[in-house]
Parts: structure tokens; C-alpha cells; sequence
């Protein structure tokens, strides 16, 4: 294993980031967003240029720190996974960056002030460290870099200061530093195990054996608690609901995705053959588990930025569903195929829709003053390219044609048929009428007219409205460019008769749904039919259960026991 | 020669732990400071015996630092005790 | 010679055995913080300074037996210092009773 | 029982009790406490693991030592910037609660504190 | 008779590990802790790691003991309150079931790990030369993996950056901490005229030796930094404003160096971070002497905190 050609870029693209925090702290003031900017830009570009490398050559990108190759040295690796999610990432900051420029824009000739300077270093300090697990093939530099994108995303979360957001902001780090704590004693376990932390090695050395599977266990509880996976997403909706918008959009689009990113690339690149299907079918209800309670919550919300925080629950839910999908054809190792295709899809267009939708979610808050949904009537009229930015996330997350989550949810979907799971089709159709109960929620308030007279409004940014809607169409295309030729039987007539029919079922599912769980009815028709009645007690029920599995002791008792029951599933295997 | 001083570091170390249960016990945390510079004297004996009986020499240096910082906790203590219980916030600083 | 100062380093280090005893005697029988920080500061930190002495001969370089006086000088100033502020916050509390 | 054997099984035994503390120990200043037991017990280990692979004249194997000089910062880093969060949480809300963290329905809005 | 020190030892820092879990008070389950951090020093000399036994002592006797003391004694008044938000009897032993669950898995792993051990000390032996420094574990923090100790480094400015964002808008730029009175005839002040040359040269002492023997740029800037908070608790100095051109430069200076010395690399010796045959050691040692005030001022402003006092003119 050798350096290729390029590898240059991969330590660039970690290292442009960070040596843009330094100067910007030293320059300081108003100089801060120009860095940042500078920085930006040549981010992209780095990325750019990756990217179009690996599409021509299709080979994975190594570069040797050092010169001294693994098991001494420390390899940089990045394959098509991992330039995906770095071009998403930088499309995303981009977006971010455009959005924020009017929050945390200088003044000129003003002094310091500390939201901006930390919100542009933080962002800088993100990427730099998202960048790093993408491509970083080290196990300890790995949990270096998680640690590096927890630090950088916490002060996010209190931006603000206020007592509310200190406590998320708390809660958030002591959840995190336990779930790095049990990955890194896996790490440290894994290297008693056979002498190496590099990816690559490990894949080579690696058996099902006791110890690699209780490795396994620990590494991935301890990153799903990072990602926020039900039953372990504590610390998620008072952080990513309290954080200012633009932050709200890091740490929801992005952050998350560092540790989902590396529970993929555990199970797929370093131990394929370890994973068992029954842990992966774990894995996944866990996710279904979480789309259901993320949506119903969601919907029970009366805050604009809560719900979409619990939506993100939910979708981080969808994020796992393609595990037990993508093993082979003996259900004995996870490869790399459609299924992983699909969830690196969806991956993608969360990225972008979730940072559009918090965007939106903080223009309207900016304009109203607050956020709560049962006020938002007239707003569509005021707001157009806010509130359309809104619907095109949302349509991009429910996977309406063309948006990259239609291609994952067919590709999931196809491969759930070939595998015979059909109980995963059920819970991909049901994700995307939650997803459109939700949105149609919002947009039915949004578009109505206001009963009094019009609200007064402040006016926001245009460029914000923008950038939010830039991100919004990105989730809805991103896919495709993201991925290149797809094969054309995938992408079907959207106005074919059965493709028309499921996507208006999905829209009268979701309709159906937000009429009974909404706290507020939608129609006066509704209002108090013993349908209505029992969803709500339903949604009720569901708030209190969430309420309980997020307390402190019951959150940290499910992530050992579930350390346990992964662990038990590893061990009870097929026999060969 | 190495036997012995492993018997005195483990004598030291007992010695050590006796102490502890009892400074730990309280009931004020002027008492429960004491144990930095009970564990200040007796864990550098210890430790000086332990490293002279594994030859390994650069064991003085971890003493050393660990001298130069054994009261580094008092002092902090100090501090904050000097300062009034319901400490001045910020506010009332401005 | 080597039996000299084995024998040296024998007398020495168990003399600081004796006085760690001593010490964690009297924290344990004495009836009152402030005795108790006697026993601690005096008889540990002689107890320390006895087995510095005692392994002196028993250091390869010169740097390494310098280290270890500078090492006890350092405890007993600490030492020093650090009960005292100690005795002063006990002090204090017993006054605020 | 080798020293590494001992060490191991005590690391094994830190981590438990961490564990313990984190989970039960409602203020956060005993769960920072309850996180550093943990990690010194990870850190225990990967000693113990680096004290089995002595050879080449080495005490132990130094890539796991230097690994853990590297891992005993960052869990200081973290022990520092949430002892720094958890007194600025104090300062602004005289209280350390982490529990009541769920958003009060009643309140209309977030700016209207 | 080693083991009997080593059994001794493992039981003495169980049992304080135990007391810092479950003491009463916070203020006494630090002193457990910081106790605890004393102790395994010990543990690591017994595991022959000098080098960890010198970054424990300095991070987890000294700086960590004085940061969580401080914390405690603010926090004393929100004890009870926390006391009885504390989980019922179910809880308790269901948390200490999955504890010793996890407990007794990793322990059938410790017994489990294969023979022979597998290890990278042949290896490091095989190209220590290469790097022209003697200790090696300094040729891997600083060579073969010289990556993640840039990376350290910039985990430390970035936790420093989360501390000050903590401050309130208008302290922003001003000085972290509170105001020290100065006694100068105090007993602190003393020390603290005594100490800190003793200290800085120890501090030198370690961080140079770190070429060839335990030590290191890390350890000497913690002791750096512990006396420099020891001037500042006496009153005689005041941190400095968070806004100092100079301050920045030097938070800086170390990790920049670093990356210039690896960019030359890529020029130089075809990788990032790598050094030209025969001049490698000067080139860490540049390093290390970069990084050194960086580091000293990153922990040492750590400790103090976010900015509590207006920006002076």
C-alpha cells in the first residue's frame, strides 16, 4: 500500500479547515468571516477536485503520513463513500456559510463580538473534523476526530448563552464523552486483539471471535450514542431545537453524521464478516423504533424548531434501515451494493434538507419572533422562498421523484424484495408518511389565511432565504450529482400510474396522520371525533414514553444493555 | 536489595491507605485536603522505593512532578475557600 | 562496600518505615484535625526524608541523587506551606462556629 | 499473575464502577468525576495491553504508551470544557440540574424569558 | 514481591475509584479522585510506562485535582438539590447489574487477549534510527504517528475556543477568571515567589530530556502551566486579556509550526510530516519547542476559564 497519486488533497481538505481556525483566531474581529469565507472556498475546491479524481479513476485515494505505512504509520484512505460525504459536507457549509452571513456577518469598525467569531471558527472546526473521519483510516485518530467534532459542536449548542441551551449543551458532551469512551475501549481492545488500529489491516486480521464481537458491540453503541439513535437521543431535541438556526443546521445536517458515518464504516470495511444479520435487524428496528416515536413527537410539538429537531430523530432512524438490506446473498457479510448505495443517498439528501428546513424554520422565527406552529398562519405569502425552500426539503424527505431519498428509498426497497425482508418495505413506505404527515402539518398552517389582521413581520435576509432554498433544491438534485450515471431502470415515470398512486397514498397517509396527532386540529371538522380522541391519547402516550426513555439513568442503562444484546446477537451466529 | 525495597513501598503504600480511611472520612474538607499531602509524602516514598527496585531512573522525574504539583490542590483549595461561599458571579464583578 | 550501603539503605528506608507508621498512628488515635496535620507534615515528611537518604547510595548518577534531594526539599516546602494554609482554613471554620 | 494480567482486571473493575457513577449519580459534577474513572480505566487497559507487547528490550509496547499520552489529554480537555460549561450553567441558573431539560410548554417562545 | 506491592496498589485505587463514585459530598469525591490520580502514577511505573506516569502526574494529580476542587466548592449549594433527583432503588440496581455486566465481559477479555501479545516494539525498534531521537515513544508521537499529536494539539485549542464561547457577550475579549486579591505577605504569595523557578526549570528539564528519555514538550508544559496558575492564584500577575494580539500568536504558533515543518515535508521528503533523512531530530525538536508555550498557555488558560471581567481599555 502505497501513497496514490493526489493524496496530497486528502490531507488538505483536513487541514484547510483547521490552519483557517488558527489564523482566524489570531486575525481575529472582522477578519473572522473573511477567513472563514476564503476558507470555504478553497474547502470546495479541494473537494471538487477529489471528487472528479476518483470519478475518472474510480480507485480508493491513500495517502501515508509521514511516509510510514500502517500498522507504525497512519494512512489517510478515501474511497467513493467517503468523497460523497465530503462533497455533501462541503455543499452543505457552503449553504451554511451563505446563510449565516447576515446572523453573524461583521459590522464594520465594530469590536469583537463572541457569536460570530466562535460560530465561524466552530463551522471551520466542524468541517476540518468531519472531513477527518471521513478519511482518516485509524482507529485512534478516528476517536481523536470524534472528539474533535463533539468539542467543536457543543459550544454550538449554547451560542446563545441561555440557561436552557448551557443544560442541552451539557447534557449533550457527557452523553457524547461516554459514547467515545466505549468506542475507544473497543479500539484499545481491538489493538490487544491484533496489534493494529488501521481500517485496512484490521478488515485483513479480523475474525469472529469472542473478543471482536464484543468489540463490535461497544464501538457501535458507543457511536450510536453520538448519533442520537433511539433510544439513545437524550441530549438531541433541547440541543438542535435551542441552538441559533445556522447552528442548528450544523449540528443537525452534519455533525450527527460523522459517527453514523463510522457505524458504516465498521460494519461494512472493518469487520463485514463479524456483523451478523440478527445484530443488523437490531440495528434496524432500533431505526424503525425511532422514525415511529421521532414522528409521532414531532407531530405533537407546537414549535416549529422542535419538530423539525424530533423529525431529525426520525430520519436518523431511516439512516439504519439499510443494514440487514445490504448482506449477502447467505446473510453472512455485509457488502457493498444497492442497499448502501441507498443509504449513503439518504444520508446525503438529510444533509441538505435537514439543514434547509432548520434554515427556513429560523428565517420564520426571525420574522415572527417566535416559532409556534399554530401561529404561523399568512406566513407562505410573506415568506415565499422561505416557506418553498421548506417544502422542497420536505418533499426531498419523503422521497418524492426526483429527489435523492426516492432513488435510496427504491433502491432500499428493491433490495428488501430480493432478500425477502418484506417487513423492511412496510417500515420504508410508513417512514415516508410519517415524513409527510409532518410536512404537510407545517404547510397546511403556513398557507392559511390569517384570521386577524397580518401579522407585523421583520425583515429578514434574502440571501438566507436563499441559501436555505439553494439547499433545499440541492437535496431534491444533490443525489444525482453526487452519484453520477445511475442505472436508468431505477428512475422510472413519476406520472406512471403506480408511481402516482403510492406517492398520493403516502400524501393522504400523512394528511390522516397530522389531523389526529396534532395538538391543535387542523380542521374544525376534526375536532373531537373519537378517532382524533384516541390518536391523541396515542400521541400522548408516545410523548411520555420518550419523555422516559430520555431521562438520564434509562437512556444510560439502554446503551449497556444494548452493548449487551449486540453483543449476545454477534455471538449467536449460524453456523457456517 | 530489590526485594526489600518493594516490601518497604508495599509497608508505605498500607501505611498510606490507613491514613486515607480515615482523612477521607471527614468530617470537613480542611480534614479531606490532608490527603493530598498524605498521599504528597507517603505516594513519592512509595513510588522512589518502587522505581529504585525496578531500576528504572527515570522514576525520580515522575516524583519530582508529582512533588512540584502535590500541593498544587492545596493551594487551589485555598483559593476557593478564601473566596466567599456564594462566590461573586460575574454580574456582581462587573 | 556494596554490603555497606545495602546495609546503609536497609537501616534508612526502614527508619522512614518506622515514621509513616507513626504518622498514620497518630491520624488514626488523634482526636482533632489539627493534631492530626502534626502527625501528618511532621513525622511523614521525615519519614520521606529518611528513605531519600536511605536510597542515595543506591542512585547511578550524581543528576539522580541531587533529583531526590531536590525532590524531598520540594515536599517539605509544599508540605510546609500547604498545612499551614490548611491549619488557617481549619481555623476559620472553628471560628465561624 | 503478571502485573499486565492484574492491571488488566483492574481496569476491567474501573470501568464498571465508572460506569456505575454515570449512570446513577444525578449531578454532573459526580458524572465528570464518574467519566474520568471510566477513562482512566480504558486508559488501564490499553496500558496493561502495552506492558504484554514488551519485546525489543522496550518495557512496552510504546505505540499504545504514546496512544494514551495522546488519550489522557483529550480526556482532559473534556473534563475542562465541561467543568467550564456546568459553572456557567450554574452562574446563569443557579442550579445544576440536568433533568428538567424538557421545553416548558408553557412558555409561547424562546426569546420570551 | 512485586505482586503483593501491585495487588495492594490495584485494591487501594479500586477502593477510591469506589469512594469517588459513591461518596456524600462532591467536595469529598474529588479528594478521592485526586488520590486516585496519585495512585496510578504508581500503576504506571509498576506497567513500565514512564512516559504515562509523567502525563498522569502532571494532568491527573495536579491540574485536573485543582480544576474539579474549584468546581466543587462552587457548586457546593446544588448538592441537595441533586441528591434527590437521584434515581430510585430499581435504578440503582439495575445500573450496578449492567455494570458488573460489562465489568465481568471485559474481564473474560483481559483473560482472553491472545498469546503472544501482539506488538509493535519490534517495529518501532527497526526504524527509531531513522528519526535520530532515543526515546520511543517521543519517535512515535512525533514521527510515525506525528499526526495525531498535531491533531492533540489542536483538540486542546479547540476545547479552549468552547471555554471562552462560554463567556457573557460583554466580558467578550476581557480577562477569564475572577479577580485575585494579592496578600502580599501571604503564605501563597511565598510559595508562590518560591516555587514557580523551581518549577519552570523542571519544566525545561522534562520537556528536554523528552528527546532520549521519558518526558517530553506535554509534561513540562503542564508543570509550565501549574506554576503559572499558582502565580496568578497568589494575585501576582492577572490572566491576560483573551483580545491580546500576542496571545492569539503564541495560541497558535505551536500548531502552525507544525504544519509548516510538514508542509516543507511534502517539498522536502515526499509526505506530510515527514522529515528529511538526517535532520529529523532537530526538526522535532523545533516542534516540541513550538508547541511548548502554546501548550502552556492552552492548559493554563483552560484552568482559569472563560472570561468573567470586562474588556479594559
Amino acid at each position: 500500500m502505497l501513497t496514490t497519486p493526489g493524496g496530497t488533497l486528502l490531507v488538505m481538505a483536513v487541514l484547510v479547515p483547521f490552519v483557517g481556525v488558527l489564523l482566524g483566531l489570531t486575525l481575529g474581529g472582522r477578519h473572522v468571516w473573511r477567513v472563514a469565507a476564503v476558507t470555504v472556498l478553497a474547502g470546495l475546491a479541494i473537494v471538487a477536485s477529489l471528487a472528479s479524481m476518483l470519478l475518472q479513476s474510480g480507485d480508493t485515494v491513500v495517502y501515508l503520513l509521514g511516509g510510514w505505512a500502517p500498522p507504525l504509520g497512519i494512512a489517510l484512505r478515501a474511497d467513493s463513500l467517503s468523497v460523497v460525504m465530503m462533497l455533501a459536507v462541503a455543499v452543505v457549509i457552503c449553504g451554511i456559510g451563505l446563510y449565516a452571513r447576515s446572523d453573524f456577518g461583521s459590522v464594520a469598525g465594530a469590536a469583537e463580538a463572541r457569536a460570530p467569531f466562535t460560530f465561524w471558527l466552530l463551522l471551520l472546526a466542524v468541517w476540518g473534523s468531519l472531513n477527518l473521519v471521513f478519511v482518516s483510516g485509524d482507529l485512534f485518530t478516528l476517536y481523536v476526530a470524534l472528539e474533535l467534532v463533539t468539542f467543536s459542536g457543543v459550544p454550538l449548542v449554547c451560542l446563545d448563552g441561555r440557561g436552557e441551551t448551557l443544560r442541552a449543551a451539557l447534557r449533550y458532551l457527557l452523553f457524547a464523552l461516554a459514547g467515545s469512551l466505549l468506542y475507544l475501549l473497543g479500539a484499545v481492545l481491538l489493538y490487544g486483539a491484533y496489534g493494529t488500529l488501521d481500517i485496512a489491516l484490521l478488515a485483513e486480521r479480523i475474525r469472529p471471535e469472542p473478543i471482536a464481537w464484543s468489540v463490535a458491540a461497544l464501538m457501535t453503541v458507543g457511536l450510536l450514542a453520538k448519533t442520537a439513535l433511539f433510544p439513545l437521543h437524550l441530549w438531541l431535541p433541547p440541543a438542535h431545537a435551542g441552538a441559533p438556526a445556522a447552528a442548528s443546521a450544523v449540528l443537525s445536517a452534519l455533525v450527527i453524521k460523522g459517527s453514523w458515518f463510522l457505524v458504516v464504516r465498521l460494519w461494512f470495511d472493518v469487520m463485514p464478516g463479524v456483523v451478523t444479520l440478527s445484530a443488523a435487524q437490531l440495528l434496524a428496528g432500533l431505526g424503525a423504533a425511532a422514525i415511529v416515536v421521532g414522528s409521532v413527537v414531532a407531530l405533537r410539538q407546537e414549535r416549529l424548531k422542535l419538530l423539525v429537531a424530533y423529525s431529525t430523530i426520525a430520519q436518523i432512524g431511516y439512516l439504519f434501515l439499510m443494514f440487514p438490506l445490504a448482506f449477502d446473498a447467505g446473510g453472512s457479510a455485509l457488502v457493498h451494493g444497492p442497499a448502501l448505495t441507498g443509504g449513503l443517498l439518504q444520508a446525503v439528501s438529510h444533509a441538505t434538507a435537514k439543514a434547509a428546513m432548520f434554515m427556513a424554520a429560523g428565517l420564520v422565527y426571525a420574522a415572527l419572533g417566535h416559532d409556534r406552529i399554530a401561529d404561523l398562519a399568512g406566513v407562505a405569502r410573506a415568506m415565499p422562498i422561505t416557506i418553498l425552500a421548506f417544502a422542497l426539503a420536505g418533499l426531498a424527505l419523503m422521497g418524492v421523484v426526483p429527489s435523492g431519498a426516492y432513488l435510496a428509498k427504491k433502491l432500499m426497497l428493491d433490495a428488501a424484495a430480493s432478500s425477502g425482508q418484506w417487513w423492511w418495505e412496510g417500515v420504508l413506505q410508513g417512514g415516508a408518511v410519517f415524513t409527510a404527515a409532518y410536512v404537510v402539518l407545517v404547510l397546511t398552517h403556513v398557507m392559511r389565511r390569517p384570521r386577524g389582521p397580518a401579522q407585523p413581520l421583520k425583515r429578514v435576509s434574502r440571501l438566507s432565504e436563499f441559501a436555505a432554498l439553494f439547499l433545499g433544491l440541492c437535496s431534491l438534485l444533490l443525489a444525482f450529482a453526487a452519484l453520477g450515471p445511475l442505472p436508468g431502470d431505477l428512475v422510472k415515470n413519476p406520472l406512471a400510474p403506480g408511481e402516482l398512486g403510492t406517492t398520493l397514498l403516502v400524501f393522504l397517509g400523512g394528511t390522516l396522520l397530522a389531523l389526529g396527532l396534532s395538538p391543535q386540529p387542523l380542521l374544525a371538522a376534526t375536532r373531537g371525533g373519537p378517532l382524533r380522541r384516541t390518536m391523541t391519547r396515542a400521541g400522548i402516550a408516545f410523548e411520555h414514553s420518550d419523555g422516559f426513555v430520555r431521562r438520564w439513568p434509562s437512556a444510560s442503562i439502554a446503551l449497556l444493555t444494548l452493548a449487551a444484546l449486540f453483543g449476545w446477537l454477534l455471538l449467536a451466529r449460524p453456523l457456517p | 536489595m530489590a526485594d526489600f525495597l518493594l516490601i518497604a513501598a508495599a509497608f508505605v503504600l498500607a501505611m498510606v491507605a490507613l491514613g486515607l480511611i480515615r482523612i477521607l472520612r471527614g468530617p470537613d474538607d480542611a480534614d479531606r485536603m490532608m490527603a493530598a499531602q498524605l498521599l504528597g509524602t507517603g505516594g513519592i516514598a512509595s513510588l522512589l522505593l518502587a522505581g529504585t527496585a525496578t531500576g528504572e531512573a527515570a522514576t525520580i522525574d515522575v516524583a519530582l512532578t508529582l512533588a512540584l504539583l502535590a500541593a498544587f490542590a492545596s493551594f487551589a483549595f485555598v483559593k476557593a475557600h478564601s473566596t466567599p461561599a456564594d462566590a461573586p458571579t460575574p454580574e456582581d464583578d462587573a | 562496600m556494596s554490603a555497606v550501603i545495602n546495609l546503609w539503605t536497609v537501616i534508612a528506608v526502614s527508619g522512614g518505615a518506622v515514621f509513616f507508621l507513626a504518622g498514620t498512628t497518630g491520624l488514626l488515635r488523634f482526636p482533632d484535625a489539627f493534631t492530626r496535620l502534626h502527625a501528618l507534615t511532621k513525622a511523614d515528611n521525615l519519614g520521606l526524608g529518611l528513605v531519600v537518604l536511605g536510597l542515595l547510595p543506591q542512585m547511578d548518577s550524581v543528576s539522580g541523587g541531587l533529583k531526590l534531594l531536590c525532590i524531598w526539599g520540594l515536599v517539605l516546602l509544599s508540605g510546609a506551606t500547604a498545612s499551614q494554609l490548611i491549619a488557617r482554613a481549619l481555623v476559620r471554620r472553628d471560628v465561624q462556629r | 499473575m503478571s502485573a499486565a494480567t492484574l492491571f488488566g482486571l483492574c481496569a476491567a473493575a474501573l470501568i464498571g464502577i465508572g460506569l456505575y457513577g454515570l449512570i446513577v449519580n444525578p449531578h454532573p459534577l459526580r458524572k465528570i468525576l464518574a467519566f474520568n474513572v471510566v477513562g482512566s480505566g480504558v486508559f488501564m487497559l490499553f496500558g496493561a495491553i502495552a506492558r504484554r507487547g514488551a519485546a525489543a528490550g522496550m518495557g512496552g509496547d510504546p505505540v499504545p504508551q504514546a496512544l494514551l499520552i495522546t488519550g489522557i489529554v483529550v480526556a482532559f480537555s473534556a473534563t475542562a470544557l465541561a467543568v467550564a460549561l456546568l459553572l456557567r450553567l450554574f452562574d446563569e441558573t443557579r442550579s445544576v440540574s440536568l433533568a428538567s431539560d424538557a421545553p416548558d410548554k408553557t412558555q409561547p417562545g424562546v426569546d420570551d424569558v | 514481591m512485586s505482586d503483593a506491592l501491585n495487588i495492594g496498589l490495584a485494591g487501594l485505587i479500586l477502593g477510591l475509584a469506589l469512594w469517588s463514585i459513591v461518596a456524600r459530598e462532591a467536595f469529598a469525591a474529588v479528594e478521592g479522585f485526586m488520590a486516585f490520580g496519585l495512585l496510578l502514577t504508581l500503576a504506571w511505573v509498576q506497567l513500565h510506562g514512564i512516559d504515562v506516569a509523567l502525563t498522569e502526574a502532571a494532568i491527573g494529580g495536579g491540574l485536573t485535582g485543582a480544576l474539579l476542587i474549584g468546581a466543587a466548592t462552587r457548586l457546593r449549594s446544588t448538592e441537595a438539590a441533586a441528591r434527590v433527583e437521584g434515581p430510585g432503588a430499581p435504578t440503582r440496581w439495575l445500573a450496578a447489574g449492567v455494570s458488573v455486566a460489562v465489568t465481568a465481559a471485559l474481564a473474560v477479555g483481559v483473560l482472553a487477549l491472545p498469546v503472544p501479545a501482539p506488538t509493535l516494539a519490534p517495529d518501532v525498534a527497526a526504524h527509531i534510527a531513522v528519526t535520530g531521537v532515543g526515546n520511543p515513544i517521543t519517535a512515535v508521537l512525533l514521527a510515525f504517528r506525528a499526526m495525531d499529536t498535531l491533531l492533540e494539539a489542536i483538540v486542546l485549542l479547540f476545547a479552549l475556543i468552547g471555554v471562552w464561547s462560554l463567556a457573557p457577550d460583554r466580558f467578550w475579549g476581557g480577562r477569564p477568571g475572577l479577580r485575585q486579591q494579592a496578600d502580599p505577605n501571604g503564605i501563597l504569595a511565598y510559595v508562590a515567589r518560591v516555587l514557580p523557578p523551581i518549577g519552570v526549570i523542571a519544566g525545561i528539564y522534562i520537556f528536554w530530556v523528552g528527546a532520549d528519555h521519558p518526558g517530553g514538550k506535554f509534561q513540562g508544559a503542564t508543570l509550565m502551566a501549574a506554576m503559572w496558575l499558582l502565580v496568578m492564584m497568589a494575585g501576582l500577575a492577572d490572566a491576560p486579556p483573551i483580545s491580546r494580539t500576542w496571545l492569539r500568536i503564541l495560541l497558535v504558533a505551536g500548531p502552525l509550526v507544525f504544519i509548516a515543518i510538514g508542509v516543507v515535508g511534502v517539498v522536502t521528503a515526499d509526505a506530510f510530516l515527514a522529515y528529511p533523512p538526517g535532520i529529523a531530530k532537530p526538526l522535532i525538536l523545533v516542534i516540541e519547542f513550538a508547541l511548548m508555550p502554546t501548550l502552556t498557555l492552552i492548559l493554563g488558560l483552560m484552568l482559569v476559564g472563560a472570561p468573567q471581567r470586562g474588556p479594559l481599555p
